[in-house]
């Protein structure tokens, strides 16, 4: 039972972990920011109210939030947070779960193009590109980390002491890993400099502009689906970054949430010292990741014959 | 009974300068079918000839001998549609021509002497030239003047090279009648370098009557020329009479043990006939010289697969008789194109596949025919032809011929389907599509679709009999 | 055998009398579809229960008396023809609905006759055993879905794909010519069985022979020019069994040459990879820039061909590197790709013909909105694009699983394979990135939205016939997709029947992976129902209100505002510029205050199309056009030529 | 020793010069028909065993390649009345020229041959040689189709005369079938001859070059 009490706890912290990043951007700009629970406030502020569905949308609208909020809840289900092994695992879940997320990433975008609005498809077109280099980079690093370990599975990635042996095998070349991985986070998550979420035009926008139509519930599925998101690839990040796994096992969730709460700032820093990209140079600096995550391979297949 | 065959339409020939129109096309189907059922009379009693000096009954020419006569039989049945239809003046020489050339190309078939062969074949030319000039205009003069003059000239290296196999007999001091089943027999005899010499005369000789490239130049004016009947008869099977004449000879030399000599020669000219007929029907601008540069290629096909031996020469045989089938049948559904549209030009035709559906079938039908498509039997032999020259050892020139094959595919059914679909700006069709101007190609599509999947025994074993001398043969 | 030979016969039959009875048009329809699939069901029974049970079913004829025509049905053709049956039993029945053209009566039964004949073409290639078999039904196929191809030859777009097609198809049939003939030379035998003997060179010549031949059949690029331009041009059935189907016998003639000549080179799993890399990606990328519905899923099917060939390719490298996991898992990641592509891209293709049919168009940018009046044909398109994207709980995702399954099987080998496996990989990630914003995009312009021009509105969706096929496809695609494990098993009858030495094969382990599939799905369906549990909880009482789309504080949007099609891939194409230039027609607008109107269109050109015209058909044209002086007219020439060619050859005597 | 067939056959290398020289077509007409004349009696002389067809034979050929085909052909010029001169392709002092090389090399070749003759003629080989060429080489080389027929006449008197000296086989029947041929041969051509100058109004084949690609 325990993986699905973690599971449940993952849920109900994702929210709380996305403010910090608020926090973090306050405090470079030197305001006071909003509170840390912030997040649950706006949520249940959206459960409260009803929706506003626009005339041109059909099923599918509604359906955009449904499955982009299970895909990535399903996602979380996967992997071992906190070093703990996951609700379900086997080999080849890897590939699952980031179809999976695709599968979602499918229904925001088709959500968008119910709306018949001009802003939601650019933003649409736009969510439909930019991940495409993301997978491969997503990809690339699969190779490498199968290359190390022999297995396909998040569990045997992320739990117990397996970053630590991957750290091991690998050396410093996982230090690539890990920025790349960061820019896939940065990325698949819509945060600057590829996208700027607290933008105020909406030529600019990609995520914020795809979900402008939605109201009420439907809005906080999404936000809690993004939620979610971010806390999966923050936690594959952390659990690179500190590779600890302590044999008692209070500890563990306790340095999961420090090793988190450290991705997360590390994000906001980006965020406040980095401005948006353009959005013709934003597959450039995708791009880097997967250069970065080829060339740890590459790397590493010369260390081991 | 060989001589009546060949007497019989040489008489009526005669008869139908003086006969009026009606009478006159009446008396080409009859003796179509007169002389298509002695010749199956003679396919099954094999009769002995009356000069066996001079005259055979072979494989090879049985073959020809029924193609000819079925070909003939249903040209005819066309015949009388077309000529009700296109209203030629001189229908009287038209008719009497057409007979007379039957008489002489049976002849062809039949003559097992050289010179008799020779004499023979001459005579298709001369036989032949008036239906070339049947329409009277100047076009068509031109043609039956090159026709004439090129064919005699290059059938005259054929009496050449004919007088230069004697000498290769005289030389080897050989004494034996100047038959092709003689000197067979006693090829090892011969002086070979004579008798080389000879081949090269021969086979330039009836090269040219046969249309292979260079020697091909009269033969695209000639088929465009004459009108449709004489066109499917000249294509379909005057060709291949020329073509018995090199392969008799190519018997001797493979006898003589010379054929990888004339293997090559035949192959050589083979893939210059398939080049050459590309080059003209890749920007084709009128069917008819299409159609007979296709015929051109087909002859190469032949040649080169008889150059090839074994298993290929076993395929140029059965391309040879679909291709007569098949060929005869596009030239006659051209003549129901020409009169419909009125025009010989490629671009003045268009959707003939909607407005005369019934030609459209036997067209297109035809055409996938000649390009190898099955369930035509130039199909296997052109799978035969390609895999026997794998299995000789021709890698390059199997390539080449497959290349080649292919260019020229690909302009055929360019303007094929620029003929079928494409948009036009007739009016209206000129003729009704009256039974007897479509049932003789349907026939003949469909006979060369019973034998790419049933050969009749006797059939079989007259092709394996006649390649079984140059190594043919499965 | 007889009960696969009386299929066929029926088939047949429903389409030879069709033109017999073309008076009565509704009656010959009946006659047809009826037929045909009766046909195919029972050649379906026949080719299942012989998948299920493997054997030697054999059949001989004689043929022209020394030759014979031989059959065999093994697990691999079995396989295949499963799929033959099954697609072509769909498509017959939604064609009844689909061709309702009167006037055309007798276009429509020919339409019948050559469909019956593709069909039957298909399943004798499939099951044939020989290479004189093989020719003529291979060239029976091509001959008949060329007369598919232009059944609208009225306009000239078509007829230049019915020219094409048959180009490729007559030189492709050349190549795989040349492949059995380099076979013959060395073993003298027109069977397939002593194809093993040839020498190694010669086999990877063979090999590469028939991987040109059956590779422009297939649809690999390079050698997929013609297979945009003909299945638009077919009529949708046709398309669906076109594309779902006949292709695949081109896939079906690599693996059954490369398991006859039995030669397990890593150059062979490596040119077939490469090829099917290249063909995945550059599919795709020119689908993202078609604006035409069919023309898009055409190059989806280049796309997924190219997956097939990596699976294949994985297959091979897993033979030839001695991994046999990885080489099952290609094979059979493959084959099911084979199954899965012929399901949801026939699926598509119905649903893009019902599209044509109701709105008279297939240009995407000027539909939107379909999905509203047409519900089934939308929904039903949109689980297609899901399944062809590759997304789970779809059929598509399982066998692209167990490609990269295979795949990663390879990145613990030696170097050599492990590049290849890399490319692999990646290729697909990125083939399945693409194929998401390709099918986002046709399902978000053209089912969603608001309609762009009147051709998209007022539109129905009618015929039981056509609806239904669509629903019936639609639920395979969701029960492969979820319970992988019965279609699994099939794609490895398929495989263990390779010959490979792989019959004792245990599916254990790969029946557990399904099980996993099946568990992670149900799993997913668990969370999606908590999810709308809690959304009905969350809308209890709430008012739900309607109103027009945010405009952004725009007041008066219109339709024509809407994202296109062209624009939503336009940033997509750009990356991949050197391999998609973009051909753009864009006059510039003069004056201060403009008075004429411009316009703007774009179009992606396909590289293999630009070249194979530069490189191929010019030079060969300017060649022949110089020969052309042959033909002069000059009689004395003519006469000159006579001597000259006696004269040349007299130097060889 | 002078054999004195080789008195007659040197005359025909003679004529043969004048008849690529000569302009006028009857000029050329009566050269054409004296090699008929001497090819057709030369087997008379060159130890043919002598029976009665044989004489009737070669007293038929005689006829036929002396009288029949060349006047013939008179009379087509004759009918169509040419009125104004045809330029040749290759000049007349060329033709002579070439005509005089070509005989050279015709003895040359013949030397080379080594073919076993069945009588000492030292010209017999190079004649015919020579005739056969000339006549190809006019048909090559003048526009005026008159010209051409004649060409191909000669030629066909070339190959006659390589037969008759090469080969001892005379089958009668066979020779006369031949000769048949050649005379039905030029009597198309005579047809063809008036009727493209009633279409033409000239007998220059340049006019005759409208079919091609």
């Amino acid at each position: 039972m325990k993986p699905i009490y973690i599971w449940c706890l993952a849920m109900l912290l994702a929210p709380f972990f996305s403010a910090i990043i608020i926090k973090v951007k306050a405090f470079f700009g030197g305001r006071k920011g909003s509170p840390f629970l912030i997040n649950y406030y706006t949520l249940i502020k959206l459960f409260k109210k009803g929706s506003v569905y626009s005339t041109s949308t059909t099923i599918i609208f509604k359906l955009g939030p449904i499955i982009s909020l299970s895909s990535a809840a399903t996602a979380l289900m996967f992997l071992p947070i906190a070093g703990i092994a996951p609700v379900f695992s086997f080999n080849g879940d890897v590939l699952f779960v980031l179809y999976l997320l695709g599968l979602g990433r499918f229904f925001t975008i088709a959500a968008a193009m119910d709306t018949a609005s001009p802003f939601e498809g650019m933003g649409a077109a736009r969510e439909a590109y930019f991940p495409i280099i993301c997978e491969a980079t997503m990809f690339m690093v699969l190779i490498l980390f199968y290359k190390l370990t022999g297995e396909l599975s998040l569990a045997s990635y992320f739990s117990g002491n397996n970053p630590a042996i991957l750290w091991n095998s690998a050396g410093s070349t996982m230090l690539f890993v890990v920025i790349a991985l960061f820019i896939v986070l940065l990325t698949e998550n819509s945060r600057v400099p590829v996208d700027d979420p607290a933008t105020h035009l909406e030529l600019t926008m990609i995520h914020e502009v795809m979900v402008l139509d939605h109201s009420g519930p439907d809005f906080g599925f999404i936000e809690l689906a993004s939620f979610c998101k971010l806390f999966f690839y923050s936690t594959i990040v952390s659990r690179l970054l500190f590779p600890l796994f302590f044999p008692f096992e209070t500890l563990n969730p306790a340095l999961e949430i420090c090793s988190l709460i450290c991705v997360y700032v590390a994000a906001g820093v980006t965020e406040s010292v980095m401005a948006r990209y353009r959005m013709d140079k934003v597959p450039k600096f995708i791009l880097t990741s997967f250069a970065l995550a080829s060339f740890a391979t590459v790397i590493i297949m010369e260390f081991i014959k | 009974m060989i001589e009546i065959l060949m007497l019989a339409p040489f008489l009526t020939g005669i008869m139908a300068f003086f006969l009026p129109r009606s009478s006159g096309r009446a008396l080409l189907v009859l003796t179509g079918a007169f002389h298509l059922g002695l010749s199956v009379l003679i396919w099954i009693k094999r009769p002995v000839a009356l000069f066996p000096d001079y005259f055979a009954v072979t494989p090879e020419g049985l073959l020809s001998l029924l193609v000819i006569s079925l070909l003939f039989f249903l040209i005819a049945i066309y015949s009388t549609g077309y000529l009700k239809a296109a209203k030629i003046k001189s229908e009287h020489i038209f008719t009497g021509s057409m007979l007379i050339f039957l008489a002489t190309m049976t002849m062809v078939t039949m003559s097992d002497h050289i010179m008799v062969m020779w004499i023979a074949i001459e005579a298709t030319t001369l036989a032949s030239a008036p239906l070339i000039y049947t329409h009277r205009t100047k076009a068509s003069l031109e043609a039956t003047w090159k026709y004439v003059l090129i064919c005699s000239v290059g059938i005259a290296m054929a009496l050449l090279g004919s007088v230069l196999i004697t000498l290769a007999m005289d030389i080897g001091k050989v004494d034996a009648p100047v038959s092709f089943s003689a000197l067979t027999s006693v090829a090892k005899q011969l002086d070979p370098t004579w008798l080389k010499a000879g081949f090269v005369f021969i086979f330039v000789g009836y090269g040219t009557k046969m249309g292979l490239a260079p020697m091909h130049t009269w033969l695209p004016d000639a088929h465009s020329e004459a009108p449709s009947p004489a066109s499917a008869l000249l294509s379909g099977v005057l060709l291949n009479c020329a073509y018995l004449g090199i392969f008799k000879t190519n018997k001797i030399m493979h006898a003589a043990g010379l054929g990888d000599f004339s293997g090559t020669i035949l192959i050589v000219f083979g893939l210059i006939s398939i080049i050459a007929a590309a080059t003209f029907i890749l920007k084709q601008t009128e069917y008819k010289r299409m159609l007979a540069y296709s015929s051109v290629e087909n002859m190469g096909i032949i040649a080169f697969g008889t150059g090839i031996g074994g298993i290929g020469a076993f395929g140029a045989i059965i391309c040879l008789i679909h291709h007569s089938l098949i060929k005869s049948s596009l030239f006659l559904t051209s003549g129901n194109i020409l009169l419909g549209y009125g025009s010989g030009l490629i671009e003045k035709t268009g959707r003939l596949a909607k407005l005369m559906p019934k030609s459209f079938v036997a067209f297109f039908g035809g055409f996938a025919g000649i390009s190898g498509f099955p369930p035509f039997g130039i199909f296997i032999g052109e799978l035969f032809i390609i895999v026997g020259a794998f299995r000789t050892g021709h890698f390059f020139v199997a390539g080449i011929f497959i290349l080649s094959l292919c260019v020229i595919f690909a302009g055929f059914a360019n303007q094929v389907m620029k003929i079928s679909f494409h948009d036009t700006t007739a009016e209206e069709i000129k003729i009704t599509e009256k039974a007897s101007m479509v049932w003789p190609q349907y026939a003949l599509l469909l006979t060369s679709i019973v034998l790419c999947f049933w050969l009749p025994d006797s059939l079989y074993q007259t092709i394996i009999d006649a390649v079984a001398t140059i190594g043919g043969g499965y | 055998m007889n009960l696969f030979f009386l299929s066929l016969l029926i088939i047949f039959a429903g389409g030879l009398f069709a033109p017999l009875i073309r008076r009565q048009f509704f009656m010959m329809k009946i006659f047809s579809v009826f037929t045909i699939v009766a046909g195919c069901i029972l050649g379906l029974v026949d080719a299942g229960s012989k998948l299920i049970s493997p054997g030697e079913y054999v059949a001989s004829f004689k043929y022209l008396k020394s030759f014979s025509l031989s059959f065999q049905i093994d697990g691999l053709s079995a396989f295949f023809l499963v799929t033959i049956f099954a697609i072509s039993l769909l498509a017959s029945i939604y064609s009844f609905h689909y061709m309702d053209k009167t006037d055309k009566a007798l276009r429509t039964a020919t339409n019948y006759l050559f469909f019956s004949l593709l069909i039957v073409s298909m399943a004798l290639v499939v099951a044939s055993k020989g290479m004189i078999t093989f020719m003529l039904s291979w060239e029976i196929m091509s001959l008949s879905s060329f007369f598919l191809v232009i059944f609208n030859y009225e306009a000239i777009e078509n007829r230049r794909a019915g020219y094409l097609y048959f180009v490729f198809s007559h030189v492709g049939a050349m190549f795989i010519f040349a492949g059995f003939g380099v076979a013959y030379a060395h073993t003298g035998s027109l069977g397939f069985g002593q194809m093993v003997s040839l020498p190694d060179t010669f086999k990877l010549i063979v090999f590469i022979l028939f991987f040109i031949g059956f590779g422009s059949k297939a649809g690999v690029f390079p050698f997929h020019v013609w297979l945009p331009h003909a299945h638009p041009a077919a009529p949708s059935h046709i398309s669906a069994v076109m594309s779902g189907v006949m292709i695949k016998v081109g896939i079906y003639g690599i693996i059954r040459m490369y398991v006859l000549l039995n030669y397990h080179s890593p150059v062979i799993g490596g040119i077939v990879l490469a090829a099917g890399c290249i063909s995945g990606v550059l599919g795709v990328v020119y689908a993202l820039g078609q604006h035409d519905l069919k023309r898009l899923l055409a190059y989806h099917s280049v796309e997924n061909i190219g997956i097939i060939l990596i699976g294949t390719g994985i297959g091979m490298i897993g033979v030839s590197s001695g991994n046999v996991p990885m080489a099952i898992l290609g094979f059979s990641g493959g084959l099911l790709h084979v199954l899965n592509h012929a399901i949801f891209k026939s699926l598509l293709f119905m649903g893009a013909g019902m599209v044509l049919k109701k709105t008279g168009t297939r240009t995407i940018d000027i539909l939107g909105g379909l999905i509203k009046k047409m519900k089934i044909t939308g929904t039903t398109f949109l689980i297609g694009s899901l399944a062809i994207s590759g997304l789970p709980p779809f059929n598509g995702f399982v066998s692209e699983f167990l490609i990269y399954i295979g795949g990663f099987k390879g990145v613990g080998l030696d170097r050599m394979t492990f590049a290849m496996s890399l490319i692999a990989i990646i290729s697909l990630a990125v083939i399945g990135g693409l194929a998401l914003a390709c099918f986002t995009k046709v399902v978000g312009v053209v089912f969603q939205g608001e309609p762009r021009s009147a051709a998209a509105e007022n539109v129905d969706e009618q015929g039981f016939s056509m609806l239904a096929p669509m629903l019936v496809l639609a639920g395979f695609c969701l029960i492969i997709g979820v319970y992988p494990k019965f279609f699994i098993l099939m794609a490895m009858k398929g495989v263990s029947s390779l010959g490979l030495g792989y019959e004792w094969i245990q599916f254990e382990p790969i029946v557990r992976m399904t099980g996993n599939i099946t568990r992670a799905a149900a799993l997913f369906f668990a969370v999606v129902l908590f999810v709308l549990i809690i959304r009905a909880l969350a809308y209890r009482g709430k008012s739900i209100t309607r109103s027009g789309t945010w405009g952004c504080g725009f007041t008066q949007p219109t339709v024509k505002m809407q994202y296109t099609g062209s624009s939503y891939a336009a940033s997509i194409i750009d990356f991949f510029r050197p391999f998609a230039p973009v051909h753009e027609d864009h006059p510039p607008i003069r004056g201060r205050m403009p008075r004429r109107k411009t316009h703007y269109h774009s179009h992606v050109n396909d590289i293999a199309e630009l070249h194979q015209h530069n490189v191929i058909v010019r030079p060969v044209l300017f060649f022949f056009d110089k020969l052309r002086w042959m033909q002069h007219g000059d009689i004395h020439l003519y006469i000159g030529y006579i001597l000259l060619a006696v004269i040349v050859v007299l130097f060889f005597v | 020793m002078i054999h004195p067939v080789d008195t007659i056959l040197s005359l025909v290398l003679l004529s043969v010069l004048f008849s690529l020289g000569t302009s006028h077509l009857t000029g050329l007409i009566r050269f054409v028909a004296f090699q008929g004349v001497v090819v057709s009696i030369v087997p008379f002389f060159i130890g043919h065993e002598m029976t009665g067809g044989g004489l009737l034979f070669t007293m038929v050929t005689l006829w036929i390649r002396g009288v029949v085909i060349p006047l013939s052909i008179y009379l087509v010029i004759k009918r169509v009345a040419i009125r104004r001169e045809v330029e040749p392709i290759i000049g007349y002092h060329a033709s002579l020229f070439a005509g005089l090389v070509l005989i050279v090399a015709a003895s040359v070749v013949s030397y080379k041959l080594n073919v076993p003759l069945i009588m000492k003629s030292a010209l017999l080989i190079p004649t015919a040689i020579t005739i056969l060429v000339t006549g190809m080489f006019l048909l090559m080389a003048r526009r005026n189709a008159i010209a051409m027929v004649l060409g191909y006449i000669m030629m066909e008197n070339g190959i006659y005369l390589v037969g008759t000296t090469f080969s001892t086989r005379a089958h009668h029947i066979v020779e006369f079938g031949i000769l048949l041929d050649v005379l039905a041969g030029v009597m198309v051509m005579a047809i063809i001859l008036q009727n493209i100058k009633q279409k033409f109004d000239v007998v220059d084949t340049a006019v005759l070059r409208t079919l091609k690609e």
